[in-house]
């Protein structure tokens, strides 16, 4: 790959890639909707309402965890926070369907019934226009993405690195969601948002509207996808895996790290924003508890275990975690904390690049040749000290 | 205590044969009755008899050892029942007496009539104790006016008098004779009880348009005395609240000190920290146990003993964590991070099967419950005294281990310049064992700390590792003295909030503050300095 | 807290050029980015202190660097030789002092990347470079371009920067190493690549500490060459021990001593100075 | 490693789909009748949903011992939502469309109610909810075997007031901030108001969820009682906080002949983790108690004490039985009786035949679950703690009173009591 870099669409994914993309959009658009509608219940083929929201929402949790492996695998920075912003986007987008109810709520009152029971008699000022389906949209990509891009502003530029960073992110987590728990903040409380009755018009729970979604989720996905890869293959990629390796270098060659961190944070944090707004229809309820710290931390997991800096790793981790998680929980549920549990450790231990990277191996070991180096770091990157220790992020701030 | 009653109910039960004086049969059935107005009634006559069997039949009462079998009301007393008119054992003991319970108003009822009666006791001591329990509730006093009066002129004891006179007077604010109130209040004015303000405000009460105090001077000296007691409630009300503020931050301390050692010193990103809390506080529950089956005379102390006990545990704990997950992750502190979650999740669950989701009830010693009375409205408690002390004991020791001894010298030297240490033939290896082991056992040690005061279940632990790692964070890491002044600033900080914008916003609150604060100074309170090759 | 106004101002996105409306503020008014060479000199360090802890790494250090000079910097560990790089390029900032980059351009005002743009390029002891990226990405990144996140979305690489990295390849021999990651590259090729990515920014004045550490004396003997090959287009401040390079790179040698500036001239005459000896050269 | 992705990605999908076939196929045996049980096994709801797994569990073998239900035996699905919302709506979807479970004992947190509601409407299916709750809420779908705010909180107000229950003047609504609580204070401060105690009276108080630091609060308690007049506290703290805040109030020297505390959430399982020595006296209401003495209480308590055994739960000699189990049990028996009447599982048709459905409960009394409100009418129980964490029964309603899920005392609510 001598070829200067250029950002040209196509060589960012390459022949393969795209065959591969086209065969998941066949998948998710065509083969899935209909073997939902055409083949008839108990037919082996049939995939059923509750695959369909199942995995629509697990799709959602890919889109997350995509954005979490453009931060932590190519930005090296570890967000306990991406929790929020994915809440934050279900919310922006939950006031629309809140406000989709109209007058069948339990009160028959035009305002949410949350509201009518706080004696509100009128919106507060932030739900103004939620009833506009766009501006929603609009809302659960902005909102993330100012709020991330405020905090990442800040942090980065009292470079604020390595642990410290996370930590922040979970106390920002920890106070956004005690926010959300309090009645009087105008969502709801710990029940959230939840009775959604239907979404421009059609109705929830219409066959068409979940595979519309589950459509969607998939679309957003690829696109998270191709997006991210994109991005990867450009100098904006290079540099930024420059700065995970060594941030203080990319500063004497001249680049602002500031810029380049808050660029993809943000670009995350808004991903998660529409992940979060296509869950929430899907699932039905959207609540306080999704910005819990732990929730923030299990996305970590998932791209842990998928493989960071591999893109595609992130949706398979999202994948094997949750769908275990759901076969766990029903099968024994008291061993479901050890196995997850357990999983965390073994990976962190094991496999520092998660499946994608052993499985790399394995080949590279077969084709004995070393594995591309790049966009994948190698092995041995993973292995190679955080750019900060905490005493070293102590002197960095120290001396910025 | 309970046998102290018994054996006095007996006694008396005893003399009172010689002078008998028929208890009214009617009143001690109406004992047994269900029904609310005629027990109450019941007690008022056996108050007003107040002869010996009355005492007796009484403190029963408040023994719960008084029962009725089948027709007959009687006494409990051990493995014999006597007749509660009479006092005399029965034979042949009847089958199944089914207890007689009083609700909070009747037991009010009958202990403030009980140590009425014992002020006229010959016991300097118990009059004393009775006048004293009757000051804290006397409740609706009138009916005791006669007695008090009784009491006061045979009283000579220079320290109970007072306290009759101000028991008097609040018994007499409701007497008809206006000068005999105002003379009431007057005697009120020099008390500093919240209970005295409460009744004299009573008096400013309107009913309809009419006061419950006819008299205009009763009224106008009862604003001076509530003026007079509320300058005297000031001060304690302060150093009360600020006595909270350092409370939780001596708790915040215990928490996160084991932390600015695994974390502050060596750089462990330790999720599990929590855990180990977690660890301590079911050693201490483990002892409790242990010292309820085999030493049941010495329960009060298991406390004590499950100090060391729960550090070791957790000790332990910390170094096969070390031992098997964190020492290969040096030097990659968010993977630690994430395995240490791993660990922490593992934990809980083994936690969960081993004593069951429930959480399991930890009690105060005697010696740990209650609270000091420094004024009538600021009382400290006990527990959370003793938890003050022990956060600075600990942080005594841990000071100590780390700058006196020769392994803390090592530590430093580890964590601060790992090859170098090892060519000047430190066991680095062993010495991240023990650092870490010792940080775990302090973790211990504040588990113990918490089950003093709050839950004591599987992820009791979930609930403080957030905070734990804002007080070292907060601090600076590395720094003892840092962590010390974060903890009490954030609980000082915290309490004066709450006071003010209630618990919710208070956390949120403090949260932000840290947020911003660690973007003015990433490096915490306490800065390390210094050249960083990278 | 001026500074942190100051950085926040002259951040890169807007940075090239309007980075400078930050130095109106000090009275000096320039044509953007223009580096004042007007007295020969390229840099100038006047009376700067750092001290950590009470530790004073540098100590009233003043010295100044003519426009295309080569000079050498030697000194026992700890004499303050790395942080007056720091100080110089941002890293550290000095306690009181002075550090001028021409007649105009305050050093101390500006973050690492500004002064990386302002011209000053600098080698660390231990070679830094992104052992992920293979060794022409190396180059690329380093390559002296508009370094804002907008172009480098789109960046794309024209013939002439082709050439330059060519060129840069071959003056640093790593031509048939192009594509390797550069982790695998042995410790003296590293070395060399962070040189090629100081020349690929093509920087006035470059920060060498300790180039040679770990080269072969075939190595060394190269890079001495190279170094007085750019003699004159450029101004280098070389720190090393190997007092044989020192000697190969000839030109002024400055000897630093507890933070401050012990004895200054030719080679020969230091090494006779008497001082220079006992705290030095006599261990 | 284009090809790779190619790879995954098509590994993805497959693999996910397989999954849920996999998760889905649950054979459906058409002998037994399947009963799903929707309730937390692990995660912090854990601690109460357990017990009352159990409890299902044991009373569909009561009834199978007896027969089963239409000469057919239950067959109980145990789910775990592992206390996440969205995955109570994942597992009820599950339990619903894959198993074809007729009916579903579960959840306990409001919000683990309001998530699978959705769901249970869509796919008409039938949920019985054992724990009191807020009210506010009247489904086709749903039957309320706990207490509505009329069967607890207000009984309680009213004893309080009472010259019996110490008439107390002011009032200390005390709660976790979530909606449970704050409902339950709002109906109470209406109620008070209409007993006119005037605003200045009652204060509010709300504390985040596991808030474990009570000292501030216990002092306000105190500053408030010192004011003149008798306090009591009416406590909605959830689970979890509640032995900080009781040792708090035990240590400050708060008693309960001063200022009575009753709660609302604390049954004889929350008292287990506590030491109860110093909430002796103070107040809970419920409408069941382990302590009411009559045979079908024995009968239940025995029950429960060798389930415990059989299922080797920890500690089986100190199981408690407590309100919520017995609304399960009661819940499961009058399912049962309404099947029979049916002769069937439908949904509707098991609806209407619950209507007027009777059961001796182990409350003593016969409860009746409502011809229209879908809620039970049930006794109310006031209880003071006693030192071994049970309850000494002080006051009781005179029979089971009638739910009223609409609160009268919120405004808008007038005729809104049936479905």
């Amino acid at each position: 790959m001598r070829t200067p870099v250029t950002v040209k669409l196509f060589a960012g994914l390459g022949p393969k890639g795209w065959l591969a993309v086209a065969l998941a959009a066949l998948v998710g658009w065509v083969l899935v909707p209909m073997a939902h509608l055409l083949l008839p219940e108990g037919h082996p083929l049939h995939v059923s309402t509750y695959a369909i929201t199942l995995i629509g929402k697990i799709l959602c949790y890919a889109v997350v965890a995509v954005a979490m492996d453009l931060i932590w695998g190519f930005g090296g920075i570890l967000s306990l926070g991406h929790g929020v912003f994915f809440a934050l986007g279900g919310y922006s987008f939950g006031m629309y369907l809140m406000r989709q109810i109209g007058r069948e709520g339990s009160y028959q009152s035009d305002l949410p019934d949350f509201m009518v029971f706080l004696d509100w008699k009128e919106l507060p000022w932030y739900w103004t226009g939620s009833d506009h389906f766009l501006w929603a949209l609009f809302l659960a990509v902005a909102v993330p993405g100012l709020i991330a891009w405020i905090f990442g502003y800040f942090a980065f530029r009292s470079r604020i690195k390595g642990v410290y960073f996370s930590i922040i992110t979970q106390a920002l987590t920890y106070a956004a969601m005690l926010f959300f728990f309090r009645n009087e903040t105008g969502f709801g409380g710990n029940n959230g948002f939840t009775d959604f009755k239907r979404i421009l018009g059609y109705s929830v729970t219409a066959p068409e509207t979940r595979l519309a979604l589950f459509g969607l989720s998939v679309a957003l996905l690829l696109g998270a996808l191709i997006l991210g890869r994109v991005l990867i293959a450009s100098k904006f990629g290079k540099v930024l895996t420059a700065i995970r390796d060594s941030e203080s270098r990319v500063m004497f060659i001249g680049y602002n790290p500031l810029h380049y961190k808050l660029f993809i944070w943000t670009l995350s944090a808004m991903l998660c924003g529409l992940a979060g707004a296509l869950y929430v229809p899907q699932v039905g309820i959207i609540n306080p508890s999704e910005m819990s710290v732990a929730n923030s931390i299990e996305i970590a997991i998932w791209v842990a275990v998928g493989g960071r800096g591999t893109l595609i790793g992130p949706v398979l981790g999202a994948g094997i975690v949750n769908l275990s998680k759901s076969w766990f929980t029903t099968s024994f549920p008291e061993y479901w904390l050890f196995f997850l549990g357990l999983l965390f450790i073994l990976v962190t231990l094991y496999l520092p690049q998660g499946v994608v990277g052993a499985w790399a191996k394995l080949r590279s070991r077969k084709a004995a040749k070393p594995a591309a180096p790049a966009p994948a770091p190698s092995v041995k990157a993973a292995a190679t000290p955080e750019p900060e220790m905490p005493a070293g992020s102590a002197a960095k701030g120290a001396s910025a | 205590m309970k046998r102290i009653f018994l054996l006095l109910s007996l006694v008396l039960g005893l003399c009172a044969t010689s002078v008998r004086a028929d208890v009214d049969p009617a009143a001690l059935k109406a004992l047994g009755a269900d029904d609310f107005d005629a027990k109450s009634g019941a007690i008022a006559t056996l108050v007003a008899a107040g002869d010996a069997d009355a005492r007796r039949i009484l403190t029963a009462l408040s023994d719960d050892a008084l029962a009725v079998a089948g027709e007959r009301i009687v006494i409990v007393a051990g493995d014999q029942v006597l007749d509660a008119a009479t006092g005399a054992a029965i034979k042949p003991t009847p089958a199944s007496p089914e207890s007689i319970s009083l609700n909070n108003s009747l037991r009010q009822q009958v202990n403030s009539a009980l140590a009425a009666l014992r002020l006229l006791s010959a016991d300097r001591a118990e009059r004393l104790a009775s006048a004293k329990s009757l000051l804290s509730d006397m409740g609706e006093g009138a009916t005791l006016l006669p007695l008090l009066d009784k009491a006061l002129k045979q009283e000579q004891d220079g320290e109970i008098k007072p306290i009759l006179v101000q028991l008097r007077a609040q018994a007499s604010l409701a007497s008809p004779d206006a000068a005999l109130r105002l003379q009431a209040v007057k005697d009120l004015s020099n008390s500093a009880s919240p209970a005295v303000k409460a009744l004299l405000l009573g008096l400013l009460e309107k009913q309809g348009d009419t006061f419950v105090e006819p008299d205009e001077k009763v009224r106008a000296e009862a604003q001076f005395a509530i003026k007079a007691i509320d300058s005297r409630l000031v001060w304690s009300d302060l150093s009360g609240r600020l006595f909270t503020g350092i409370s939780l931050g001596s708790i915040l301390l215990l928490a996160a000190l084991g932390l600015a050692i695994t974390y502050g010193v060596m750089g462990v990103i330790n999720m599990a920290h929590g855990e180990l809390l977690m660890v301590g506080a079911y050693s201490a529950y483990a002892m409790q146990g242990l010292f309820r089956s085999h030493l049941p005379d010495y329960v009060d102390y298991y406390v004590v003993a499950a100090v060391p006990v729960a550090f070791f545990a957790a000790a332990l704990v910390g170094m096969a964590m070390e031992r098997t997950v964190i020492r290969h992750l040096y030097g990659r502190p968010l993977e630690t991070l994430l395995a240490t979650w791993g660990l922490s999740l593992v934990l809980i669950q083994a936690a969960r099967l081993l004593f069951g989701a429930q959480n399991v009830e930890v009690a105060n010693p005697a010696w740990m419950s209650g609270g000091l009375q420094l004024a009538e409205n600021l009382s400290l408690p006990w527990n959370r005294l003793v938890i003050v002390a022990f956060s600075g004991f600990v942080l005594l020791v841990v000071w100590l281990m780390m700058n006196k001894t020769r392994l803390g010298m090592f530590v430093r030297a580890v964590t601060q310049n790992r090859p170098m240490a090892g060519c000047v033939g430190v066991p680095t290896a062993r010495i991240d064992t023990l650092a870490f082991g010792i940080g775990s056992g302090i973790a211990g040690l504040g588990g113990v700390a918490l089950s003093q005061i709050a839950n004591v279940g599987p992820d009791m632990g979930q609930g403080y590792i957030v905070d734990s790692f804002m007080v070292v964070v907060l601090g600076g890491v590395g720094q003892l003295a840092g962590a010390v002044w974060a903890a009490l600033g954030l609980g000082v900080v915290t309490k004066f909030l709450e006071g003010w914008a209630g618990a919710v916003i208070a956390k949120i609150l403090v949260l932000v503050f840290i947020i911003v604060f660690i973007q003015k100074r990433p490096q915490g309170l306490f800065a390390l300095k210094g050249r960083f090759v990278e | 807290m001026r500074v942190e106004s100051n950085i926040s101002r002259n951040a890169p996105a807007d940075g090239q050029q309007e980075h400078w409306d930050g130095e109106a503020s000090t009275g000096h008014v320039l044509k953007p980015g223009e580096l004042d060479l007007s007295h020969n000199v390229i840099l100038y360090l006047d009376d700067i202190t750092v001290s950590f802890d009470g530790f004073r790494a540098l100590n009233k250090l003043s010295l100044q660097i003519d426009a295309g000079e080569l000079r050498c910097f030697i000194g026992p560990n700890g004499a303050g030789k790395t942080t007056m790089m720091d100080v110089i390029t941002g890293k550290t900032r000095p306690d009181s002092g002075k550090a001028f980059f021409g007649q105009t351009i305050d050093l101390t005002r500006m973050t690492e990347p500004q002064i990386a743009h302002a011209g000053i390029g600098r080698k660390f002891q231990k070679p830094t470079i992104f052992e992920n990226h293979s060794v022409f990405e190396n180059l690329e990144l380093a390559l002296k371009t508009d370094k804002r996140v907008k172009k480098s979305l789109f960046a794309r690489l024209f013939g002439d920067d082709l050439d330059k990295i060519a060129d840069t390849l071959r003056q640093i021999r790593l031509t048939d190493q192009a594509d390797r990651p550069a982790g695998l590259l042995s410790h003296g090729q590293k070395q060399w690549l962070e040189i090629g990515m100081l020349l690929v920014q093509d920087p006035k004045l470059l920060l060498l500490d300790e180039p040679v550490a770990g080269m072969t004396d075939d190595e060394t003997e190269r890079t001495a060459e190279l170094f007085v090959s750019l003699k004159g287009k450029h101004s280098l401040m070389v720190v090393e021990h190997d007092m044989a390079f020192v000697e190969a790179l000839g030109g002024k040698v400055t000897v630093l001593h507890e933070g401050s500036v012990l004895a200054e001239g030719d080679l020969a005459t230091v090494q006779a100075d008497q001082r220079v000896i006992e705290v030095y050269l006599g261990r | 490693m284009q090809n790779r992705r190619t790879f995954l990605k098509a590994a993805v999908l497959s693999a996910s789909i397989a999954a849920i076939g996999g998760l889905s196929s649950s054979a459906y045996a058409a002998d037994t009748i399947k009963v799903g049980i929707l309730h937390s096994l692990s995660g912090t709801m854990a601690i109460s949903e357990t017990a009352l797994k159990e409890t299902a569990l044991m009373t569909i073998e009561e009834i199978n011992a007896k027969g089963g239900v239409l000469g057919k035996k239950l067959e109980p699905v145990v789910v775990d939502p592992a206390s996440d919302w969205p995955k109570f709506a994942e597992k009820a979807r599950q339990l619903l469309s894959q198993d074809k479970v007729a009916v579903t004992f579960g959840c306990w947190t409001s919000v683990s109610r309001k998530s699978v509601l959705p769901v249970y409407k869509e796919l008409n299916g039938l949920l019985f909810y054992p724990v009191q709750y807020e009210g506010e809420e009247l489904e086709k779908n749903v039957f309320y075997t706990g207490a509505a705010p009329n069967q607890q909180a207000i009984p309680a107000v009213e004893y309080l007031m009472s010259k019996e229950g110490g008439s107390a003047k002011r009032f200390v609504l005390l709660g976790t901030d979530y909606v449970y609580p704050r409902t339950t204070n709002k109906i109470l401060r209406a109620f008070l108001k209409s007993k006119g105690v005037a605003d200045a009276d009652i204060i509010e108080e709300y504390t985040p969820f596991g808030h474990s630091d009570y000292q501030t609060i216990i002092a306000k308690i105190k500053k408030f009682a010192g004011e003149g007049k008798k306090t009591a506290v009416i406590s909605t703290i959830n689970g979890d906080s509640n032995v900080p805040f009781y040792k708090e109030l035990g240590n400050a020297g708060l008693k309960a002949k001063d200022v009575p505390v009753v709660a609302f959430s604390v049954g004889e399982e929350e008292l287990r983790g506590v030491d109860a020595k110093p909430l002796v006296g103070h107040l809970a209401a419920w409408n069941y108690f382990m302590t009411v003495k009559n045979p079908e209480n024995e009968k239940f308590i025995k029950m429960y004490r060798d389930w415990a055994k059989k299922a080797k739960l920890p500690k089986p000699e100190t199981v408690v039985t407590n309100d919520p189990m017995e609304a399960t049990y009661v819940g499961i028996h009058m399912w049962a009786q309404a099947v029979e009447k049916a002769k069937s599982t439908d949904t509707d048709k098991v609806i209407a035949a619950m209507a007027g459905q009777t059961f001796k409960a182990p409350s003593g009394f016969t409860l009746k679950m409502d011809e229209t409100n879908h809620h039970l009418h049930k006794p109310v129980f006031i209880g003071e703690i006693k030192a071994d964490g049970q309850f000494n029964t002080v006051w009781k309603t005179k029979g089971p009173i009638r739910a009223q899920p609409w609160s009268p005392f919120i405004p808008g609510n007038e005729g809104k009591q049936k479905l």
